[in-house]
């Protein structure tokens, strides 16, 4: 044993929730979904939340995890780093949370959307790729 | 001002129930004709030459917290904020700050404090004078322990030397400083009286023995008014069977000299007691029924003579007390019950608060104690020369309230005090408001009691 | 590297696929509390516009701010910054050398002239004509300006440059002074710290190279997004502050137990950085977090400001002495104003007597 | 030098230097008046018994005058209470008198001090109401009384805006807090502030003078 276990400089409570440990902000977030859902049926925006913008305790992640579950789509998307992308029960809900290449989260945000941006082949990519098969099928000839 | 001017314009009033002398209709007092400008000066100088560590003391602690106004019987019975004890003492104050503080200097370099004013002070007459008998009930509620009364006597001194004393008063001491007796009770009058007095009652009265172990004093107002209480004196003093005298040279207690703020005055009628007993040879001083004479013999007797004074001086309460607790002084039972109202001067300030409480346990009387009762008691109003001061009376009356609502709240059958001074106020407001009751006085009260030898 | 060059086909030529781009976009949008849909729109715009030409000065520093951009973990988010600006001369990065390092930047400054980004790290010596530190032959101070007259704008990374840092500590031997000293007439940015958190680097140029502007600063010339809040605010001891549990030293129960490090020194009240939430090496932990009080680095003068592990609200000079001497002074005046009272009263009775 | 750095440097020095400089000089330019020997035949031999009895028993009102002064009392005692509470029990105080002075003690839990500290600022305005509608002390009150009792609720209440982070920032805030100590420490020596000391002197004096004729204390 290091010893190092008994130096407390791991304290980690960026905020002081009530009792239960729910800031009350999950809640708020589950409503604001709404709002856009109806958004996106009337008028076909799109639309985000950004998690990191609002002060979340544990509690209310695993509130927020529960609620909105797993959908029917889980994509990992590797570029520098994973990134998650993850369907919720709630169809045109998406939960995607980017990471670093150490796992670190750098951004956690839900959209409101048919399909990520992200998870689109975008058209340069794929003019870009294209050309790559192009170029190694004449490679190959 | 000459003296016949003085006594025409001043008459005395002996018919009076308290003893004085008329005094026109008039804002304020002033005596000589300096400029306005020098009685400022001269107030000022005065004010500060007195001035030591302790009164400096005492200027610089005050929090303004108005409590002593609670205190103070003018203020209580007219709510009158002027008559806040401290607040008599302002220009004063201003004075110090400006002449004698630590800060002197600053303040008047910045003129942060201004020049009293001549009319400043002929305002503050009445506040230092009429509306103040130095009672130093405000020194027990003062929460920084300030004796106001104390700075009262030293403003007092300024305004005398300033000439700005009320009529009455500087007339009453003038007198006194002439005669030997502020109410015309001179020598020849004193012995006078002694004699026909000592025929009347059949009582060996001493006058001028050369030599004796016991002077005894007495104030103007007991030998003009209530003769009574020599012949009480002489009657106890016989019981006792002691050597004792009254001496011409020396037999007036009251020193207007203090009470109108004239320290030389004070210093000549007290040197004018001390010498006689000196004199006789005399060990004890037994000192009237009279309180500021009690304060100037007992605690400024020696300072005044400038060494430890070589003889005792005793209130004639304590002399009682200490006989009365020997056993020497043998009294008939009273039975009845009494209230006790004590002298500011001798009680709350001289320290004789439990003397009259133990000769009236000697009379078996039952005491029923007034509700604010010995230091704390309230003041007759008389005190420190207000009583003689005319155009004082409706204040002095408004104050009187207090102490005639506390002598009936007792609702005990005699009221007793041991000051001839309070005995007059009371004498005075008991015709005024036409009250039933009747201050009888300590000594007296002891000598009608005498058990028969 | 002096054809034009649009930032799309840069990322093409490095093997950076466009869904790296867009979440690199996210990743600085989320950073700067930008609205998550700000990350298409910049992304979109990226793709089209010229790689931003940057010219980097380091003066009078340590290169530790280069280092924290730099040495991150590799590959991170933050490094693909240099994907997205064209970084003509920057004399630690660089390959060339000597004359032709310094041709770059002449040939940067006029291809871009009144377009180009200036990065400074490091202070200006002014002192005996700003000797004390030179490149190529060239002051500091000269390079300075004339490299500032043809920038869009000027963003001052690291103390150093922000306030004068380090080399402006008392006594200041070289008379260093910060960016904002000399430039008066471009818009600078400052990004303090010794050295400045990597991501907030990256996120401010992020910024520039988006939108083509500086975003919305303080009084003190810095980000609002990442200065705005006092480590203070933001920390995660905060609640043991509140409490008023401090630890009284490094060793206590208190600091064992993880409570406030207020006395013992601790600047973070007022400190305004992202370190609390932001964090270092990669969001492992700040200062703090590690045990030890905030130094302030990215304040002015913070080097001045006493000893780092004298707590805030104490006197900072020794006033011992000062006190000592003024009591004594008091007693002399209080003895001789009581002596002139007294004399003053002396005189008095001696007029009286006469 | 920024704001903060004035006022825990020169500001602070120099408030320190005119506190000490002018309590001594106050202290010693009344102490050292001229003291007469009193040769009257004492009542009681010993008189600091009186100084110690009137210094404790003036603290409290006699039964007799209570009625009339519970009020003004009560107030007076509450916010000398409070602030006592707030200077001596908060940690980041106790650490100012600890660079001062070396001495330490255990601080008070912070809400115990922002509790004192509201009631300490509502006691004070009470205070300043009374002073300004109870007719004797308008009368008697000067200048004096009015900077002082604004000298003396600044720093509570920049203190506890400093504490709350209200109306500015933090160091700003800190910086003010500490700018109105040495305000308070400036005028201390030269207004009513003094009494905190002379109240001892003053008590003590009367006591003593008053024991030795065995007046009422």
């Amino acid at each position: 044993m290091s010893g190092l276990e008994n130096i407390g400089v791991k304290i980690i409570n960026p905020l002081t929730p009530q009792t239960d440990g729910v800031s009350g902000n999950a809640d708020a977030i589950l409503h604001e979904l709404v709002a856009l859902l109806e958004t996106y049926i009337d008028s076909g925006e799109n639309s985000a939340i950004d998690l990191h913008s609002l002060p979340l305790t544990p509690t209310d992640y695993e509130l927020l995890r529960a609620t909105l579950a797993e959908g029917e789509v889980h994509a990992n998307i590797n570029a520098v780093g994973n990134t998650e992308v993850r369907e919720t029960l709630y169809p045109g809900v998406w939960w995607l949370t980017y990471y670093n290449v150490e796992g670190d989260i750098v951004a956690d945000l839900l959209e409101v959307i048919d399909v990520p941006e992200i998870l689109k082949a975008p058209a340069e990519d794929i003019r870009d790729g294209l050309v790559r098969l192009r170029d190694l099928l004449t490679q190959m000839e | 001002m000459s003296t016949a001017d003085i006594d025409s314009k001043h008459p005395l009033e002996l018919d009076q129930p308290r003893f004085s002398v008329k005094n026109p209709e008039q804002r304020y007092d002033k005596q000589g004709d300096m400029p306005d400008a020098q009685r400022v000066e001269t107030a000022m100088r005065h004010f500060v030459k007195d001035f030591g560590a302790v009164a400096a003391t005492y200027m610089e602690s005050c929090i303004h917290c108005g409590m002593c106004a609670e205190a103070c019987h003018f203020y209580v019975a007219t709510e009158d904020p002027k008559y806040t004890p401290i607040w008599k003492l302002e220009p004063f104050k201003q004075a110090y700050k400006r002449e004698a503080g630590p800060f002197a200097a600053i303040y008047r370099a910045l003129n942060l404090k201004k020049k009293v004013t001549v009319e400043q002070l002929e305002e503050w007459q009445e506040l230092i004078y009429d509306s103040c008998t130095m009672c130093g009930r405000c020194t027990l509620i003062c929460p920084m322990g300030i004796d106001i009364a104390s700075l009262v006597g030293l403003a007092r001194h300024g305004m005398n030397k300033a000439g700005l004393v009320p009529h009455e008063l500087w007339a009453v001491a003038e007198r006194a400083e002439r005669e030997g007796s502020p109410l015309g009770a001179t020598p020849k009058v004193f012995k006078d009286r002694c004699e026909w007095l000592a025929d009347d009652n059949e009582v060996e009265i001493f006058v001028d023995k050369p030599q004796a172990d016991v002077i005894a004093a007495m104030s103007s107002i007991e030998i003009m008014k209530y003769p009574d209480s020599i012949v009480a004196t002489a009657k106890i003093l016989n019981h006792l069977g002691l050597n004792w005298t009254f001496r011409t040279d020396g037999y007036e207690a009251t020193n207007f000299g203090m009470l109108s703020g004239n320290s030389e005055w004070q210093k000549e009628m007290s040197l004018k007691l001390i010498n006689a007993t000196i004199a006789a040879g005399a060990k004890l001083l037994i000192l009237p029924e009279c309180g500021h004479a009690y304060g100037a013999m007992r605690w400024q007797g020696a300072n005044v003579y400038g060494k430890p004074l070589p003889f005792r001086v005793l209130h004639i309460s304590e002399f009682l007390a200490e006989n009365t607790k020997s056993g020497a002084l043998k009294t008939k039972p009273l039975g009845k019950t009494l209230t006790f109202h004590d002298p500011c001067q001798v009680s709350r300030r001289g320290g004789a608060v439990e003397a009259p409480r133990d000769v009236l346990d000697g009379l078996g009387a039952e005491l029923i104690e007034m509700q604010d009762t010995k230091g704390v008691n309230w003041c007759c109003g008389g005190g420190g020369g207000v009583v003689t001061i005319h155009r004082a009376d409706p204040l002095r009356y408004k104050a009187f309230q207090i102490k005639m609502k506390q002598v009936d709240d007792t609702g005990a059958e005699l009221l007793v005090s041991s000051c001839s001074n309070c005995r007059q106020t009371f004498d005075d407001g008991q015709d005024h408001f036409h009250w039933d009751k009747t201050m009888l006085s300590l000594l007296e009260l002891v000598a009608d009691n005498l058990e028969d030898k | 590297m002096n054809e034009p060059d649009t930032l799309g086909a840069s990322l093409t030529r490095t093997g950076i696929s466009r869904r790296s781009f867009l979440k690199f976009c996210t990743a600085m949008a989320s950073l700067m509390a930008l609205p998550p849909s700000a990350a298409y729109a910049m992304a979109d715009a990226l793709q089209r516009t010229q790689r931003q030409s940057v010219i980097w000065l380091s003066f009078q520093e340590c290169t530790g701010c280069v280092e924290s951009l730099t040495r991150s973990f590799d590959p991170t988010l933050e490094q693909m910054i240099f994907e997205m600006i064209s970084l003509d001369y920057q004399h630690t990065l660089q390959a060339a050398s000597g004359t032709a390092a310094e041709s770059a930047r002449e040939q940067a400054m006029k291809a871009s002239y009144g377009k180009y980004l200036l990065i400074v790290d490091g202070s200006i010596p002014t002192k005996d004509g700003g000797v004390y530190s030179t490149v190529a032959g060239i002051s500091n101070y000269d390079m300075l300006v004339e490299t500032a007259k043809g920038a869009a704008a000027i963003v001052s990374v690291g103390t150093c440059s922000s306030y004068g840092g380090i080399p402006h500590a008392n006594p200041n031997p070289t008379g260093a002074v910060a960016v904002t000293d000399i430039i008066k007439d471009k818009p600078v940015m400052n990004v303090p710290g010794c050295p400045p958190i990597p991501s907030v680097i990256a996120g401010v140029l992020a910024y520039f190279v988006t939108y083509g502007k500086l975003p919305e600063l303080d009084h003190l010339n810095r980000p609002k997004v990442f200065f705005a809040d006092t480590i203070h605010d933001r920390c995660y001891r905060r609640p043991f502050y509140d409490q008023g549990k401090f630890a009284k030293t490094f060793d206590d129960e208190g600091a064992r137990n993880g409570w406030c490090l207020y006395e013992l020194g601790c600047k973070g009240p007022t400190t305004y950085n992202a370190c609390a939430t932001i964090k270092w090496n990669g969001g492992v932990s700040f200062p703090i977090e590690s045990g030890h009080g905030c130094l302030g680095c990215s304040e002015p003068n913070f080097w001045d400001k006493g000893s780092f592990y004298q707590p805030l609200p104490t006197p900072l000079a020794d006033n011992a002495p000062v006190i000592a001497a003024a009591t004594l002074g008091g007693i002399a005046v209080g003895t001789v104003a009581a002596v002139v009272s007294r004399k003053h009263q002396a005189d008095i009775g001696t007029k009286e007597g006469k | 030098m920024d704001l903060l750095q004035f006022a825990r440097g020169p500001a602070l020095t120099w408030a320190f230097a005119i506190f000490v400089f002018g309590m001594s000089w106050r202290l010693l330019g009344i102490l050292l008046l001229k003291r007469r020997p009193d040769y009257s035949e004492p009542r009681h031999a010993t008189s600091w018994p009186g100084a110690i009895k009137l210094i404790i028993t003036r603290s409290w009102p006699r039964r007799e005058f209570r009625p009339r002064t519970v009020f003004g009392l009560s107030v007076g005692y509450i916010f000398h209470f409070g602030l006592v509470i707030v200077v001596f029990g908060f940690a980041p105080h106790i650490m100012f008198f600890r660079s001062l002075t070396g001495l330490d003690w255990p601080n008070l839990p912070n809400a115990v001090i922002y509790i004192s500290g509201a009631i300490t600022i509502a006691a004070l305005i009470i205070v300043l109401g009374r002073r300004l509608t109870n007719p004797v002390m308008r009368l008697l009150s000067n200048f004096d009384d009015y900077f002082s009792w604004f000298v003396t609720i600044t720093p509570v209440v920049t203190g506890m805006l400093a504490v709350a982070h209200l109306g500015a920032r933090y160091e700003t805030l800190l910086a003010v807090h500490i700018l109105s100590i040495a305000l308070l420490l400036v005028w201390f020596p030269f207004g009513k502030l003094m009494h905190s000391a002379l109240i001892f002197i003053s008590r003590g004096t009367t006591g003593a003078l008053f024991e030795r004729k065995g007046a009422s204390i």
